[in-house]
């Protein structure tokens, strides 16, 4: 892109500064974690195991695309696992009544109930001003219980469910399954999104300095509805992905996983106070989380010691990550002559 | 007037429990003047076992049945359930000694975990034969209990080597990914046995994922209605469940009795209806029936059932 | 209109105690609006008590009220300090973490032969111990409170799960079962009467001294806050430390109720937790709340919890009760205000 | 326009009849804020080509008045008249659109966008397909701070400027616009000298444009340099206009405050006593070096540098908010160890930091809550409020500095900046110092409050108080202080006595490299 060329041809500094930069620090953190479990365990980075970690990350990757929007406008979306679970139980009864109607309207519906279901956050923290955690504590519960009253609580199996709604996202495409090139799009878009759209750059000056962005005539409620609506239609697509990747629906699909995916933001670099945060850092964020989640079963850690060890890693993850944000900040003295 | 029985699942929505629910409807209506209320948390969580016990004794119900989700942690409100006058009877995962009068296993844990291991070896085949367990949360009691079991079966069967026991939480997708890790850290897996509902199929469905289908075997406990397209594709060649119906059904019989007057405790004999009679043992355990196997013969017809 | 202009128009000095400008009135809009807050809370409160007397001929009986304070009391106690914190502007969602990685402890410890008190004792300290990491994490690290406890969450969780793997502890000595199943007096179990006493002790603190004084200016503005005195990481730090000690005694009640430990202890009760302290009118944002909110909104989430059980409504619409209770408590102020005077215009 | 109070009429001039037809009429602006009238009868007109200086004591309305040109407040009555037609100022964005844009009293920037960015944020350059074009955003932010002397890079992220580049920055955004109507509120306040000159040549560019320019200040050698005509407000209302030669500053003053008002330093000579305060060799790392100094009780020492020379940062240091790397701090000649706020408060030492608005007052707190807090220990009965106490501290304070509100429990954040001011200086009294240090201590502050702080500060001194005085502004530092300090850099450069320190040498002393 000729833009990107001459940013960085004006800005020499550019690459020795991202190689200082919390998402450097980050990816080298990825590179070592994998290499570490290589060490144990080499048929890890075999391409077709790489594969699969990236494919099993995708809606971890897509989830927390979302959310940065969310936390980048200063807000924060708690309702995203509930989102998914109550689109996906929808979408795979959909399908389960009418399994001839293929793949397109499940797509379209999942992002469309989504999409509505982001809305409802949006409109109460934006007309009301509310704020977004506990809009979002709200609508996460009762989401689920809509689950649990439309199902009572009945699962749906994969044995409902029809092939094409199984089989598209595992369709291999130039050596990847479907999933995982609507993660890359996804990725790609929402970099170009933020880099280069107005919108995409006042969901940065919405979160960087609320009252600054009224001044500057935008609107931050207006800026966090669009951020909600479009972690809802992610989430909703999310839905979708989930049934037909796990086969099943039912109210505790993806029970807990906010949190991950809050989690794949902040260890990503995303400032939960708003206004900073990388496409980068946030898929590195995601494949971190990923890699760790894949790794330790492989490497035989004992299933009781997973837990305290994924606990572990991300404390560690985020302590490095707060040390690394530590901005040098201005400084008045000249360097001394030595 | 009406005998009240709370029939309390490990958690609602969940297809073997809704069936017990109809087998214990089917006992009610035979009994006569019995009211059964099915009640239960939407997670599988001793904590929301506790507040349903709560609710239920607020209501001054006359029996419950409940399949507990820690054999522990519910006995001191079980426990003040029966000082209340209630009658407690455990039935498929059970409780202490001290929280219930009687408990009824579906079928006797020895028979269980012979079971599994019997269906492991007749998928494997007569050469050595890797064999994995993916099992549900490390704390479920059953589980544990059939694991337990099927190692002392194992040695049984010389050419079946146990090479890992994983835990998939009862979760498909922590099933799924616990899976996707046997599949490649044991590239000779013949055959996965998974003794929990969920987690034969999200084993399945890995297994079919990762183009292994027919040559790593899953087998275990499940639902027919789930594993039914496992079955037809060939993942799946056989395996094992009680009939969730007449799980209901004798448990809310063994309730009524203990309600009517009957005592429980060791070596009581109750009667369950059309199923005969229950025994008990030392500890005020019985056993319903040994496990019923399913395959290709069989498996669509009770698919409709549950 | 003319007292205020009239007032300025005299040598511009607004002296205070003038009678036009209410300064002898203790309350402005902000604590006019918490009082509103609670009200709703209290209205909401006797309304659902009201009408499950009407609907189950079960709920107004002493025992079966005493037996309902048991599905709150417990993470009432841990409400109260979090509110503490949540006014401080931090927030800890390690808590059902800590209480899980304490019960554990306590087990062992039973296990080795501990007395009631010895176990007692280290249960607290796990909590208090699990209170100072994340403490430590927030103030030293300066890592944000809600991005370390998310680790930390995991972490005291799943060291309970790798020191106790499948196993399950319930030799607890006797005695042990009076914190969670005991009486004080009469209907009133000792846990709710420990949460009673808690609840006053937390209500002089915040409200009564200048400790509580100093939360909310560190609340409104951390760094006038530090800029005027007041230590505000040593705060914060203690206030970490008094969570995970209350998530410690949460957890000497639970694991008493239950008379046993397994890991999976109180999963889940992190968002409940927090859910009550928000509903209770504490901001999420820091700086407003109060302790009487929180009380009555323990009592609020309990009643429906209860309430609907009675008849026999599964725990997940009581789910959504509460959620529709969290987003519709919020706003009803907010429309009141749209609805009534447009105060202001837009700002 | 015609304005309502008689003594207004008196003054304003006759205009000729031919006279220019204003670009910016406003009349008969009411704004009220739950109770709080800001403004009652806001009038007010710009012509294309002058400056018109907006003057008023603080919390005269004039921020609002700001406010409501710029969209971010809508008025509850009046008429807005642009080019002879009225309009009404929805938002923001509307009044970008309708060419007016305004340099505002708070900061208003996003501390992790770039530079350029910040200049452009509400109209980034667009490239193809609608997408912003980053290179021209960072050539066009370069010309327009290359106009503005400022030696930044437009791709440098904010936070790494200081306060005073930061409103470089704010002023680079208002001349990015192709505007009508320039307003700037108070824009010299964070500026050096320097600075302050840059931007005057920049206004009188402007008015060769042909642009409106409304400039709010409290300093009256500014207005007379820049503004061509003036308004005052009072109370929010407009008392008076007209063309800058024709009225005296007294003249203004009067209108202003309705009364005449000295505008000597109130020095009161008073023979320091013993040392109170004693720094000694303290060094930082990035910040200063080897600063040493001493100030006696009854005895003000004025510190003086342009701004960003490192004066706060020795002062944060000397309160305990940042850690020095060497040196000692001595109290009454003792060696003292200050590690955070509440030591350097403990042994009478406090501190008025210059951003009142994040470090200075909790906003959202009432003004008694604030008065309160750095001393409640004192205040409190054993750790328990005593809120009479409090009270009674708070009201005497806020009388004594003329703090204008509705009562002692309004939010800090609804009085005018200058009130906000006085508050903070009252949080700290209310401790009973005895080192007292100010950073900017009149900044923003109107005439008649400026003078108040001065009194009361001499009177302090007398008293016997020692009072450190950080300041930008040279005639309140070679007024008030009995020995002048200079830095620049990080490093003191000269010590001044009363009687050696010229305006010439003072400046000369904090300018040369
Ligand atoms: N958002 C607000 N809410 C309530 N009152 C307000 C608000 N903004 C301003 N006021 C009040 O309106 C009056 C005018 O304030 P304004 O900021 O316009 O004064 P100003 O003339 O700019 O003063 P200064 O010179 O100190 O900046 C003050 O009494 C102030 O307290
Ligand atoms: N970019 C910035 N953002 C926020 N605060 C800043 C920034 N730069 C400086 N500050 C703080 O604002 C205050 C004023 O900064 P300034 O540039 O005036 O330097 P200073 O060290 O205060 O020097 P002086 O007091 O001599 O002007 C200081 O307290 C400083 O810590
Ligand atoms: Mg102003
Ligand atoms: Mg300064």
């Amino acid at each position: 892109m000729k833009t990107a060329k001459h940013m960085a041809a004006t800005r020499p500094g550019a690459v020795r500064g991202w190689l200082a930069s919390r998402d450097a620090a980050l990816a080298a953190l990825v590179v070592a974690v994998t290499v570490g479990v290589a060490v144990k365990f080499p048929a890890f980075v075999a391409p077709s195991n790489l594969v699969d970690v990236f494919d099993d990350t995708s809606i971890l990757f897509l989830l927390a695309l979302g959310q940065m929007l969310v936390i980048l406008t200063g807000a924060i979306d708690l309702s995203v696992a509930a989102n998914l679970a109550l689109t996906g139980v929808v979408v795979a009864l959909l399908n389960s009544a009418m399994p001839e109607l293929g793949v397109v309207p499940v797509i379209l519906l999942s992002v469309a109930l989504g999409t509505a279901l982001g809305l409802v956050n949006a409109l109460l923290v934006w007309k009301l001003g509310l704020p977004s955690i506990v809009v979002t504590l709200g609508t996460l519960a009762v989401y689920r219980g809509v689950i649990f009253l439309i199902t009572g609580g009945a699962w749906i199996n994969s044995n409902q469910m029809s092939d094409a709604f199984l089989d598209f996202i595992r369709a291999p495409l130039l050596g990847l399954p479907v999933l995982s090139w609507v993660a890359i799009l996804g990725i790609a878009a929402m970099a170009l999104f933020l880099r280069f759209t107005a919108t995409g750059r006042n969901i940065y000056v919405a979160g960087g300095n609320r009252s600054a962005a009224v001044y500057a005539g935008i609107d931050p409620g207006r800026m966090q509805a669009i951020a909600f609506v479009v972690s809802g239609a992610v989430a909703g697509l999310c839905g979708y992905f989930w049934v037909s990747r796990y086969a099943v629906a039912y109210v505790d699909v993806a029970q807990g996983f906010e949190l991950q995916v809050i989690a794949a933001c902040v260890i990503g670099g995303v400032s939960i106070a708003g206004g900073v945060g990388t496409v980068t850092g946030v898929v590195l964020g995601a494949l971190f989380l990923g890699i760790v989640k894949n790794a330790l079963p492989l490497i035989g850690i004992s299933p009781f010691w997973q837990m305290a060890i994924a606990g572990l890693v991300i404390t560690v993850a985020v302590v490095l990550n707060a040390r690394g944000g530590r901005s040098a900040g201005r400084r008045i003295l000249e360097e001394k002559p030595a | 007037a009406d005998i009240r029985v709370g029939l309390v699942p490990k958690s609602l929505g969940n297809g073997f429990f809704d069936a017990a629910y109809k087998g214990a409807q089917e006992a009610a209506k035979e009994i006569g003047g019995v009211e059964v209320i099915y009640t239960g948390p939407t997670t599988t969580t001793a904590e929301g076992q506790i507040e349903t016990i709560n609710a239920l004794i607020a209501q001054k119900v006359d029996a419950i049945a409940i399949s507990a989700n820690d054999p522990d942690a519910l006995v001191p409100a079980l426990k003040k359930a029966m000082q209340r006058g209630i009658k407690v009877v455990s039935w498929d995962s059970g409780v202490a000694v001290d929280g219930r009068e009687v408990h009824l296993n579906p079928s006797s844990n020895e028979l269980i975990g012979e079971m599994c291991v019997q269906l492991a070896a007749d998928v494997a085949g007569s050469g050595e034969s890797e064999v994995a367990i993916l099992s549900a949360t490390p704390t479920s009691t059953n589980q544990n209990i059939w694991i337990g079991e099927m190692k002392k079966v194992l040695p049984k069967f010389p050419n079946l080597k146990l090479v890992a026991t994983v835990y998939g939480d009862d979760l498909a997708d922590k099933s799924y990914r616990e899976t996707q890790a046997l599949l490649k850290q044991y590239p000779n897996l013949k055959v996965i046995i998974a003794p929990t509902s969920v987690g034969i199929v999200a084993a399945a469905k890995a297994v079919e994922d990762a183009g292994l289908s027919g040559k790593v075997l899953v087998t275990g406990l499940g639902l027919p209605s789930e594993l039914a397209g496992h079955v037809m594709k060939g993942t799946v060649k056989s395996f094992a469940i009680w009939n969730p119906i007449d799980l209901g059904y004798a448990a809310t019989y063994l309730a009524v009795d203990l309600v009517k007057g009957d005592k429980g405790g060791p070596d009581a004999k109750l009667p369950i209806g059309r199923l005969g009679t229950v025994s008990f043992d030392k500890e005020g355990a019985g056993a319903m029936a040994k496990p019923f196997v399913y395959d290709k013969s069989n498996v669509e017809e009770f698919a409709k059932i549950f | 209109m003319n007292a205020v202009s009239n007032g300025r128009l005299g040598n511009g000095v607004k002296l205070a105690g003038d009678p036009a400008d209410g300064g002898g009135r203790t309350g402005h809009s902000r604590f006019a609006f918490a009082r509103r807050w609670e009200f709703i809370l209290f209205a909401l409160f006797v309304a659902g008590f009201g009408l499950c007397s009407w609907v189950s001929p079960y709920f107004l009986d002493v025992w079966n009220l005493s037996d309902a304070t048991f599905n709150f009391t417990e993470k009432a106690i841990v409400a109260l300090p979090m509110a503490l914190l949540i006014i401080a502007r931090e927030i800890d969602i390690s808590i059902a973490g800590i209480m899980a990685l304490a019960s554990v402890a306590m087990g062992l410890a039973a296990g080795a032969g501990a007395d009631v008190w010895l176990v007692v004792a280290v249960g607290l300290a796990t909590g208090l111990a699990c209170g100072i990491v994340n403490g430590t994490l927030v103030t030293v690290f300066r890592v944000p409170a809600i991005v370390a406890t998310i680790g930390t969450m995991s972490l005291f969780r799943g060291v309970g799960y790798a020191i106790l793997g499948d196993q399950v502890l319930k030799s607890y000595p006797a005695g042990f079962d009076a914190f969670g199943q005991g009486y004080f007096w009469g209907p009133i179990s000792n846990e709710f009467a420990l949460f009673l006493v808690l609840a006053a002790l937390f209500a002089v603190v915040l409200h009564g001294t200048s400790v509580g004084r100093r939360i909310y200016a560190i609340g409104n503005n951390p760094e006038v806050a530090r800029f005027s005195g007041v230590a505000v990481d040593r705060y914060r730090f203690v206030l970490f430390a008094v969570v995970g000690l209350a998530a410690g005694l949460a957890s000497v009640c639970l694991t008493s109720r239950l008379g046993s430990t397994r890991p999976s202890l109180a999963v889940g009760w992190e968002l409940e937790i927090i859910t009550m302290v928000v509903l209770g009118g504490v901001s999420i944002l820091g700086g407003v709340g109060t302790i009487l909110g929180v009380v009555l909104a323990a009592f609020l989430m309990g009643l429906v919890t209860f309430g609907l059980g009675l008849v026999n409504v599964p725990g997940i619409v009581m789910q959504i009760v509460v959620g529709v209770l969290l987003v519709a408590v919020i706003s009803i102020p907010v429309l009141l205000r749209k609805l009534g005077l447009a105060r202001g215009g837009r700002r | 326009m015609s304005l309502s109070t008689t003594a207004a009429s008196a003054i304003e001039p006759l205009r000729p009849a031919a006279g220019p037809v204003p670009v910016l009429t406003l009349s008969g602006i009411q704004k009220s804020f739950a109770g709080v009238r800001a403004l009652v009868d806001g009038a007010l007109e710009l012509y294309g080509g002058e400056a018109t200086a907006l003057i008023g004591e603080n919390g005269a309305g004039k921020s609002t008045l700001v406010k409501v040109l710029t969209g971010i407040h809508a008025p509850d009555h009046g008429t807005i008249t642009l080019n002879g037609k009225p309009v009404t100022i929805g938002s923001a964005d509307e009044a970008q659109r309708l060419g007016i844009t305004a340099i505002h009293q708070e900061a208003v920037v996003f501390d992790d966008l770039s530079v350029a960015e910040n200049i452009f944020v509400s109209h980034r350059p667009r490239g193809r397909f609608g997408m912003v074009d980053w290179s021209a955003m960072n050539a066009r932010a370069a010309k327009l701070l290359a106009e503005l002397e400022a030696d930044f890079d437009p791709g440098q992220p904010l936070r790494s400027l200081s306060i005073a580049q930061k409103h470089l920055v704010q002023i680079a955004r208002a001349l990015s616009f192709d505007a009508r109507v320039v307003i700037m509120d108070e824009p010299t306040a964070a500026l050096s000298h320097r600075e302050a000159e840059d931007l005057f040549r920049i206004v009188d560019r402007l008015k060769a444009e042909g642009r409106a320019i409304l400039f709010i200040s409290h300093k009256f050698e500014e207005i007379m340099r820049v503004a061509d005509r003036y308004a005052v407000f009072r109370d929010g209302a407009a008392v008076g206009a007209g063309r800058i030669g024709e009225s005296s500053t007294d003249d203004l003053i009067r209108m202003m405050v309705g009364r005449p008002v000295d505008q000597i330093f109130p020095k009161i000579e008073t023979v320091p006593g013993d040392e109170a305060l004693r720094v000694e060799g303290l060094s930082h790392p990035t910040e200063f070096d080897d600063v040493s100094f001493h100030v006696r009780r009854g005895e003000i020492l004025g510190l003086y540098g342009l701004v960003g020379a490192g004066r706060s940062e020795v002062m944060k240091a000397v309160f305990g908010l940042t850690e020095p790397s060497a040196g000692r701090i001595l109290v009454d000649g003792r060696p003292l160890s200050i590690r955070r706020p509440d030591d350097a408060i403990r042994a009478g030492i406090v501190y008025v930091p210059e951003d009142r608005q994040h470090q200075g007052a909790v906003l959202k707190q009432s003004i008694v809550e604030n008065i309160a807090l750095p001393s409640l220990a004192q205040l409190s009965r054993r750790g328990f409020n005593n809120r009479p106490r409090e009270r009674d501290v708070a009201g005497a304070l806020a009388q004594r500095l003329q703090v204008r509100m509705s009562g002692l429990d309004q939010p800090v954040e609804d009085l005018s900046g200058g009130n906000q001011q006085k508050v903070v200086i009252a949080k700290w009294l209310a401790t009973q110092p005895r080192v007292l240090i100010l950073d900017e201590p009149t900044k923003g502050i109107d005439v008649g409050s400026k003078a108040a702080v001065h009194r009361f500060m001499a009177e302090l001194v007398a008293q016997g108080l020692a009072v450190v005085m950080v300041s930008s502004e040279l005639p309140e530092v070679l007024g008030m202080a009995d020995r002048v300090m200079v830095m620049a850099r990080g490093r003191v450069r000269r010590t001044f006595t009363r009687a050696e320190a010229t305006p010439e040498a003072v400046v000369r002393a904090a300018t040369d490299a």
